[in-house]
């Protein structure tokens, strides 16, 4: 019984924004595994603080590729500060909201984003955000 | 843009002889068939009819088919009722790892209940081994419950071998040992008959044979020692409970019936398309695999994994162009899991959530599996240039 | 010769808006509604717009309609599915001694697992008694259910003032005591609202308001705890299980949404018609009673006992007029037990055997009911005639 | 579920034969009670041991009225000897077969046609059938 899935979603499924890899890129992030069926890596080029391009690869459902793609969008033009402000519900409200099943995905677009700005404050100033964790890592399969 | 409907496993449409039989029983031929007068024994009448249909399909007598409201009740029926009336004799039932969530739930709902099950594992086709039965069963067995046919990977079970194996061994036992299975993606649509096969219970489904949604049946083999389970009434020989769905019934019977003259036909025109399509998709696609067995097959099932790139991402995009396909079983789509059938395969998870299922029909043609053998190259083509997984192996 | 069908409480016609709704689900618009693609969206909506036809009808909220394949199941679900999910809070559950089979026979089952149950009796005009449910909670109730209208005597049960003994019982032993009603009778009939009625769970059956058989609903209030009955999907939110009968939950669905609008026409209608039978037939027949009580009645029913002869002979010989009627339940009429529900208000065995049920329905008319005043008493004579029990009574 | 009659169960209901009441029978047979439903009473007029005339009043289902008008047909004619080897078997046939849940009736038929010939024995010579019992009260009626 799966939601449909809104006409958002569906044309950011449809017509992905910024697929591909950044050469050189400031931050890289990597997130999910294959047991859940989604995996992300997301690229960022950030200039004076400001992320200035985005790009993403991602394994995954419908709202796996619709997150990603939103998600890039999203956070071009953002200083780190704002970036980082983007939550899971944030994506999937300019996403048009996604059906209950599908909200982990959300999750998993802001943790690939946290995870390469982490990973672009490391190389910067040698640490990353603190405290952070993924938190699509916390477990959320129980078993339907 | 003409659509194409290859998903014929999730569910079928209903033929047009199967709809004409049964307009009449909504708003003239409207009786109850437990009602004494002559609105009920017109449709007490049909009914009848439609069990003797059903009854011939299957090469069973009239008194051992069962209504029920789909293969799912029919599924749920086997299991807890055999159970419930043979607990005092034991409480050990054997299934597969590989069979549907309609055999596995209550099979989980009778562990909570006292009861053991032995979940056998398949081979890397999906086959039991009939030998595994064997060593499975033990003086507590009541029941083992194997799917004739898988409705993800489409492999046909060794049930005849089943059976002979039970039988021996209960009859060492000295207890009656239950055989069922499912046979819901088989009915209909290869030959299924109850006495070849050797099952005492065989589960049916009408939707997934041009008849209609909401009604199935179960066959009993006489003097089985079963008890109901939708309770409450007397009909169906006072072993499934509530008003017939006459409607339906009909139109079970009737797709019974068209299903016995156009077997054979149906049969091969559907192995003929399958052979081209699965051909035609490993030899254009790099990097995929046939998922089930090569030749114990259904006539209408191809299941192949297409590496780096996942399943739903596959079928909406196939979907954009009008074509129907699914990920193994549309009952569960609404879960994350991977498919259980795909990892008793022993499938990665990559492998399990990157599987697709095109399931044909009656009004697949030619140009239609042409049309797939065009469109869906692409689509992995667009899907793996996403993929994080495909990079670096685009040369490999 | 035209026939008068008065057997609504066991069957109705399909109302034809409700067939022309449900046709193009057969053959055109027939995805599975669980599968991702186009097909299966289609009709997945055609099943969310039937829930919330239904929903309204009863006042409920979308995510509490769980549909069934009927009233059947639908008790049985809420009987056994409250009992499994619940056991830990105790083992014991309320019912009445007029319910219908399908709430009985799954509170046999539970004795045997276990349950104890207490089955209120019923007064003269088979009415439970607030204050006796509220005697029979112990601090291991769990459940309590009570129809709303009886199907064979149309007495209609006090409903509210029920759920306020059992809320107010429940509060004093600090857990939850769920409240279900049988409203297969009621539902599209009388006005129901699932707030003012105060009730966690409802039973429905689309065939006795004009939907088609085969389909059926339980409501089930948000936060009840519960667990499937029909087992093996992620359908109906992970309550039910299976493939959707698409047509017959589109079917219900109209029905639900023509009976909101036409329900206080059709029931004056059959409340005139309903006590101009009434009076006829106590006019014209002696020694004949009404059963069930005389005001709290369904707008259909009309029971009445006739004394000195036997129920089925009084059908067929209706029958052969073209009148279709019935004895009590159609459901157990292939049994010999004289009803459960005439026993329980006191009635002599002979008074249950010959009693008889006309149900009034859209079709009847005014001149349905004059024909059946002047054919019945022709019956009853010619019966009364051949009768060893009446001899010497008629002088009386 | 109620298994539907024969034409010959129908038109024995239908048109019942030998209703009423012998006035100074030579025997009367009454069997059945109100609990299951069928309430029979057979009356018999013999002449040199051949029952001459027979009538019925029954109070009870199709079946039970459709295997007394039959069972009253039958035995007209017959000697004693002769109507005591009828079983309800017999009745059932000529009924052309009576709905497995009916044949109850028919067992009734035989039991009252009995109850009859015993009291007329035992008005004629003061004792009636050896060991006879009515099979209708063993108790046919289980819980279904
Ligand atoms: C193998 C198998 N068993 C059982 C079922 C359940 O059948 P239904 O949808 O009629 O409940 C299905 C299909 O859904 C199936 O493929
Ligand atoms: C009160 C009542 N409950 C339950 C049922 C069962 O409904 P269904 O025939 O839809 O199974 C009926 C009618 O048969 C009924 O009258």
């Amino acid at each position: 019984m799966p939601e449909p899935y809104s006409e958002r979603v569906m044309d950011h499924f449809k017509n992905p924004r910024n697929v591909g890899e950044i050469e050189n890129p400031d931050g890289v992030g990597k997130i999910g595994n294959p047991v859940c069926g989604d995996i992300m890596e997301m690229y960022i080029k950030v200039k004076d603080n400001v992320i200035v391009d985005a790009k993403f690869k991602t394994f995954g459902c419908g709202a796996a590729i619709a997150t990603s793609s939103m998600i890039t969008e999203m956070v071009k033009g953002k200083t780190i500060e704002d970036a980082l402000k983007i939550s899971n519900k944030a994506v999937a409200e300019a996403l048009g909201g996604l059906p209950p099943v599908k909200m982990h995905c959300s999750v998993l677009g802001e943790d690939a984003l946290k995870s390469a700005i982490n990973d672009y404050l490391i190389k910067k100033t040698g640490k990353g955000l603190p405290g952070w964790k993924p938190r699509s890592e916390e477990g959320h399969h129980g078993k339907h | 843009m003409k659509k194409i409907y290859m998903d014929y496993a999730a569910t079928t449409p209903t033929h047009p002889d199967v709809l004409a039989a049964m307009q009449p029983y909504f708003c003239e031929k409207f009786g109850n068939p437990s009602s004494v007068h002559s609105f009920g024994r017109e449709t007490r009448a049909a009914v009848e009819n439609a069990r003797k249909q059903v009854a011939d399909l299957i090469g069973a007598k009239l008194k051992e088919i069962v209504f029920t409201s789909s293969g799912t009740e029919a599924n749920n029926f086997a299991i807890e009722g055999i159970a419930f009336a043979n607990e005092k004799v034991g409480n050990h039932i054997i299934t597969s790892k590989i069979e549907h969530h309609a055999i596995l739930e209550p099979c989980e709902f009778l562990e909570s209940k006292g009861f053991k099950i032995t979940y056998l594992p398949v081979d890397k086709y999906g086959l039991v081994d009939p030998k595994e039965v064997e060593r499975a069963i033990t003086d507590k067995t009541i029941l083992v419950s194997i799917m004739q046919a898988n409705n993800e990977i489409g492999t046909i079970e060794p049930i005849e071998e089943i059976s002979k194996v039970i039988k021996e061994a209960a009859s060492k036992l000295g207890h009656k040992v239950y055989f069922h299975t499912d046979a819901v993606q088989t009915v209909g649509q290869i030959e299924v008959n109850v006495d070849k096969l050797g099952v005492d219970l065989l589960s049916m489904s009408a939707h997934k044979f041009y008849g209609p949604k909401g009604v199935g049946a179960l066959y009993i083999r006489s003097g089985t020692r079963i008890v109901p389970f939708i309770r409450g009434g007397a009909q169906e020989n006072h072993r499934r409970a509530s008003t017939e769905n006459v409607v339906g019934i009909v139109g079970m019977g009737v797709a019974a019936e068209l299903a016995s003259k156009e077997l054979d036909s149906r049969e091969k025109e559907l192995i003929r398309l399958r052979d081209k399509l699965i051909k035609g998709l490993l030899a254009k696609i790099p990097q995929t695999s046939l998922n089930g067995h090569p030749t114990k097959r259904l006539p209408k099932n191809v299941n192949i994994s297409v590496k780096y790139i996942e399943g739903e991402s596959m079928l909406l995009n196939l979907d954009f162009e009008g074509i129907a396909a699914s990920t193994g079983s549309a009952c569960t789509s609404g879960s994350l899991e991977p498919s259980h059938v795909l990892m008793a395969l022993g499938l990665s998870h990559e492998g399990a959530h990157g599987s697709i299922r095109f399931s044909l029909g009656r009004l697949n043609t030619e140009e239609d599996v042409e049309k797939v053998l065009e469109v869906f190259p692409k689509i992995v083509e667009k899907l793996r240039s996403m993929s994080p997984l495909y990079k670096g192996k685009e040369e490999a």
